[in-house]
């Protein structure tokens, strides 16, 4: 079990409610809190049209997830 | 301005270009991003923009690096907005300074397109009916 | 600015990017020519500009009102310096306005690679060595 | 014969020493007509390398040079 900060940006903050909270998690890896995300708010966007960092650094989704880290899932971006 | 920055105030064009003059480069390509009145077919009256500030500095500054080694360049720069900007507000703006114009055009085009496919920042459109909503290109949304 | 002219004048570039700026423009880019400080391996300390000047704005509004039909843009200007400049001065200004980033880059291209070829503009270069020559590409001189 | 005005430009301007001047000419055309001026100035430069305008507008080598019009041999051009 580890306790990471979760970051939300755009549509899945507004849909969370949240820009950011701490979870705890059993998760192996990324992909597995990301499908224990989806389940408590409700999110339906499949998992292969985001992106996922590690503090603050694009990480793969099957990194296991690092104590204390700050997580954020990148749904498609639309700057310029 | 070399590299990658957000900005929270309106640029200020005249100082971001002049920031690249150098007398080696005989060119100089710039792009700005206004904020138009319509998108997809509907009015817009406004936007806002939010960014993953930590790793969009970190991408943003990753796609200046690459571009200074594709392209034979002298210098380059690229700022973008966040906040809530209007119709006709600068959104982005991207300036390269090079011997030649080619390298100058290339390495601004290749700058501006990474950068609104890579970096995180995102784009919440007001639409004149009074809705609005975050843009996600590829995604169904949450 | 809208179109072709000359100048005889330093170029404001905020003044002449500032006529482009349009509700329904997405995206600016333009491209400047500056003197730079070498060519060909020469040191270089300044040049003129001497053109042929009822033909070149003919010929130079010609090329503007080519890309304004051959691309999907919003306004289009060009203005080219004429007289005595120093490094680092502004030869020319090209600036596109565009619903989208594409036409604007393409246009902007497009209008400095024909006015470099086609507009009757000639550059004599001033060598730190003290001589000066006309720029005359693929000729071998009269 | 017709008797038109010469206008040169950069280093055509500087082996003729003139911006312009007047001539009368029995040429047929403008090749004819540049020939003329070649051998009056001594210009090595061949017609492939040139373009000419007549009254402000490109014209073909073929072309009759015209009473009273403004002829340009327009060498190369360097803008940009």
């Amino acid at each position: 079990m580890v306790t990471v900060t979760l970051l939300y940006f755009a549509s899945l903050r507004e849909r969370t409610g949240v820009a950011s909270e701490s979870v705890s998690t059993c998760a192996n890896d990324l992909a597995g809190l990301y499908a224990e995300v989806q389940a408590r708010h409700g999110i339906a966007w499949p998992r292969e049209h985001l992106r996922v960092a590690m503090n603050g650094e694009f990480a793969r989704w099957h990194d296991a997830p690092v104590e204390g880290s700050e997580i954020a899932f990148i749904p498609p971006v639309s700057g310029g | 301005m070399h590299g990658f920055r957000l900005s929270e105030v309106p640029l200020d064009v005249p100082t971001l270009r002049g920031s690249l003059l150098d007398a080696r480069a005989g060119g100089y390509a710039s792009f700005e991003g206004w904020v138009r009145d319509h998108h997809a077919g509907r009015s817009v009256d406004g936007l806002d923009y939010q960014a993953y500030a930590a790793l969009a500095e970190i991408e943003g500054g990753r796609i200046l690096a690459e571009a200074m080694t594709r392209f034979d360049v002298v210098a380059a720069g690229c700022v973008h907005r966040v906040g809530t900007l209007a119709i006709g507000d600068l959104a982005v703006w991207v300036g390269v300074s090079a011997a030649h114009r080619g390298a100058a055009f290339d390495a601004c085009r290749y700058i501006i397109d990474e950068v609104k496919q890579r970096v995180p920042i995102w784009k919440r459109e007001h639409y004149r009916e009074g809705d609005a909503d975050w843009l996600h290109p590829m995604g169904d949304g949450p």
